[in-house]
């Protein structure tokens, strides 16, 4: 069992057109930068993969990481609580030109359907959103004299999520509050990437600190000094 | 008689005064956030954020911040002895499953039926919701801290919300800067108010009728810097 | 913030008859026996709590425990999956002879009814049991051309659990599989009491390690050398 | 011609033969545990137990037990290296999830159909089901080890089952004494029988028809002491 991966070129590298792509981290924290870029030189490079859904909480910030891939045309919807920050001009622009398109979801909401997809849950009820326009559209029921939305499962093609450490069967440990999103999408994807600041051998992360079990991560790629998407746009960095 | 409005410290430390010792509080991104400064000696709160900390302190010194640390706001912040992380699907747990005591959020506009509209204003722009609509569901109080009225004067705490809702007969407390109110079966009761203060001033800058079934008290805070 | 509670027996004084008691543990593994063994103590000297519903995934072993509550005739109605066991006399006997109801539900979706509980989700749609008589007089719904069962949120009274180190914020960790339901009966019960093998202070137990944060806890109290169920039962004790 | 039926390590071995290297598999208390003794040289499955464990291998010393670290069968494990712990939630998330590769059951009943019938007989006694229910759907393939008869020599490969279904259409390969059958279309497709058995005599054990649009090989396997 070796789920070890030599590059992020080459953790990217399966990745199709028109793909459903869960992207871990909440704003810069867990967000994977070093793939989302290798993503985006495939891209620049081939074309491809282009015409994707990108499920993420925000919809990124400044020049780099996500609103780099916005900014270079390769993806045709956001799913996500907060599509704005300090610097939202990539996807507002797109947004306002109407070439971009955006599923808004309540975070709490967000964080439930893609946990219902990893959990094999095709629907469940929530408070959240009720009587909103949010919810508009959805099926409504009461339980115990109470309203709820009936909300769907959210699935994807690929998750790409940042780590702290991992090991060759794929199991995962996070750091700080980086976690976030991170576990829920590495369940929700048929093929999940994680990049991890050191890989390391199985049995060295104790089994009661493995946060993702490496049964829901396929490819696991060592980035040893991630840079941090926070750092980057307080130093005016693009990634372009 | 004169009166002066609160300032949104006040607004905070009055709403700060509510918060039991012990109490788990999730505190929205911004003006509310400034709750969390003026706890009362003795009175400890645990703070939660919706990307996953329970038990996290003041901001770091500049230059200091760990990026991997921040708040809801994504803010850096700090951890407190007794912290956890945790991740988003938990996070919102504790939020939908009741496990927080308060949740304290600021307004648009707040209507006599306890629904709330917070998120948005119309339907022009990027709408941006993040965990409000679920934050309303779930605390066991959410209250609002608040402006009485908006910059152009016109009430806030209304008979229905004209701006998109967050969510329906959510709210339970208002703090604004004239006064506390209540929402109880469907009415505004006036709790307290800002000394010198007339009924009929607060009514005429309230959109709905206040309610007066109990003792009223002075809006008293203390100056703050 | 002081959750500690001196004594077994004061931490499980306020359960009232007729509750819904989640009992945590896996058979013996996670089982909080000087709690439950408290609980008995108190019944057999005050004649209360009875008439208990209780939720485990089992229904007791041999005459300690579970059983030995079901023996001094505390229990009203088990929820579980499997009320099977080495020596299921207790369970078997009142229940062959009509005296102790059960709420069969299969594990995973028990699991996921006490985690619906404890998130706030009032119901939910799963695969599990459709076409099966443990379906019959549910909701059924078809997603995405399968079909499903919809199933209801399981919440508690109280919940008594088991772990290893506790704080006095009420964060637990748990040893190996020791885990189990715990960490989701601590979310689904009004009132959480966790008995822990060591109390250490606050900020002992690294953040990124707690597995139930403090907020799903209301009471933590120390047993040292908590005995451990499967060992009871092969050493032939009862608690009587 | 004479033949001879399977042992159930035999089964087992045949079964083990099935699953690929890294593949993450669930095996049913009792029989179908025998399975994880047989894997072929080369490869390495990693097994998961409904009560929390992933990567757990043999049972340790008698004596050696620690009743902490146990399967669902409630039997003493040891850990291999990348072994995890988790809650029943998101062991059940990795069952109901698609996630496991492999699950392997006993079975009362199997039907043509792919229903399996292995968690009551009748509607006496106390009845008990554990994860039966969750395991027969979400994991990639699910498979049954069983005897191809009852001891009273009633076929268990049938038209429909008569005892209480544990899933509909759920199971896709049946490993028995006498053959490997999958399911498919609804049909019971034989894929290898044990040598010197005629397709009547099979027939005549099976409750429903057997089909062989394929190739036919035989079901020889080692002997095992």
């Amino acid at each position: 069992m070796d789920k070890t991966i030599a590059s992020p070129a080459e953790a990217v590298s399966g990745i199709a057109d028109g793909s459903v792509l869960m992207i871990g981290g909440f704003g810069g924290s867990g967000s994977p930068i070093e793939l989302i870029h290798a993503l985006i030189d495939r891209y620049r490079a081939t074309g491809s993969p282009g015409d994707l859904t990108v499920v993420n909480n925000n919809a990124g910030n400044g020049r780099v990481g996500i609103a780099a891939m916005i900014d270079a045309g390769m993806v045709r919807k956001m799913v996500c609580s907060f599509p704005k920050s300090s610097d939202p001009r990539a996807f507002t622009d797109k947004y306002l030109a109407g070439e971009i398109e955006l599923e808004l979801v309540p975070q709490g909401t967000l964080a439930e359907r893609i946990r219902a997809g990893g959990a094999g849950i095709p629907a469940f009820y929530t408070p959240t959103g009720f009587g909103t326009e949010l919810a508009e559209g959805k099926p409504v029921a009461e339980f115990d004299g109470a309203s709820y939305v009936q909300e769907r499962w959210l699935k994807a093609d690929v998750a790409i999520v940042k780590a702290h450490l991992g090991d060759a069967h794929g199991n995962l440990t996070y750091r700080y509050a980086s976690r976030n999103f991170n576990p829920l999408m590495c369940m929700a994807a048929a093929t999940t990437i994680a990049q991890v600041s050191r890989i390391v051998p199985p049995g060295d992360i104790d089994p009661e600190q493995v946060v993702t079990p490496g049964i829901f991560v396929d490819g696991v790629v060592e980035v040893a000094d991630p840079r941090q998407e926070e750092q980057m746009i307080r130093a005016g960095e693009a990634y372009a | 008689m004169t009166w002066e409005k609160l300032t949104n410290t006040q607004i905070a430390w009055r709403a700060a005064q509510g918060i039991e010792d012990g109490a788990y509080v999730n505190l929205g991104i911004g003006f509310p956030e400034m709750v969390a400064r003026y706890q009362p000696p003795g009175r400890e709160a645990i703070f939660h954020t919706e990307n996953g900390v329970l038990g996290f302190g003041d901001a770091p010194p500049e230059g200091e911040e760990d990026w991997d640390l921040i708040n809801a706001g994504k803010k850096a912040i700090t951890l407190k002895p007794g912290a956890s992380f945790f991740h988003h699907a938990d996070s919102f747990a504790m939020v939908r499953g009741g496990h927080l005591d308060v949740a304290i959020l600021g307004a648009l506009q707040v209507a006599e039926s306890g629904d709330l509209a917070n998120w948005r204003v119309g339907s022009k722009g990027v709408p941006a919701v993040g965990g409000a609509m679920d934050l309303v569901h779930g605390a066991k109080r959410v209250a609002v801290v608040t402006e009485h009225v908006t910059r152009d004067g016109e009430p806030k705490l209304v008979e229905r919300c004209t701006f998109p809702l967050t969510g329906v007969a959510c709210i339970s407390r208002v703090y604004t800067s004239l006064a506390v109110v209540d929402i109880e079966d469907g009415q505004f009761v006036l709790r307290e108010k800002v000394p010198g203060l007339s009924m009929e001033e607060l009514q005429s800058m309230t959109g709905a009728t206040l309610h007066t079934p109990g003792p009223l008290a002075d809006l008293t805070v203390p100056e703050i810097p």
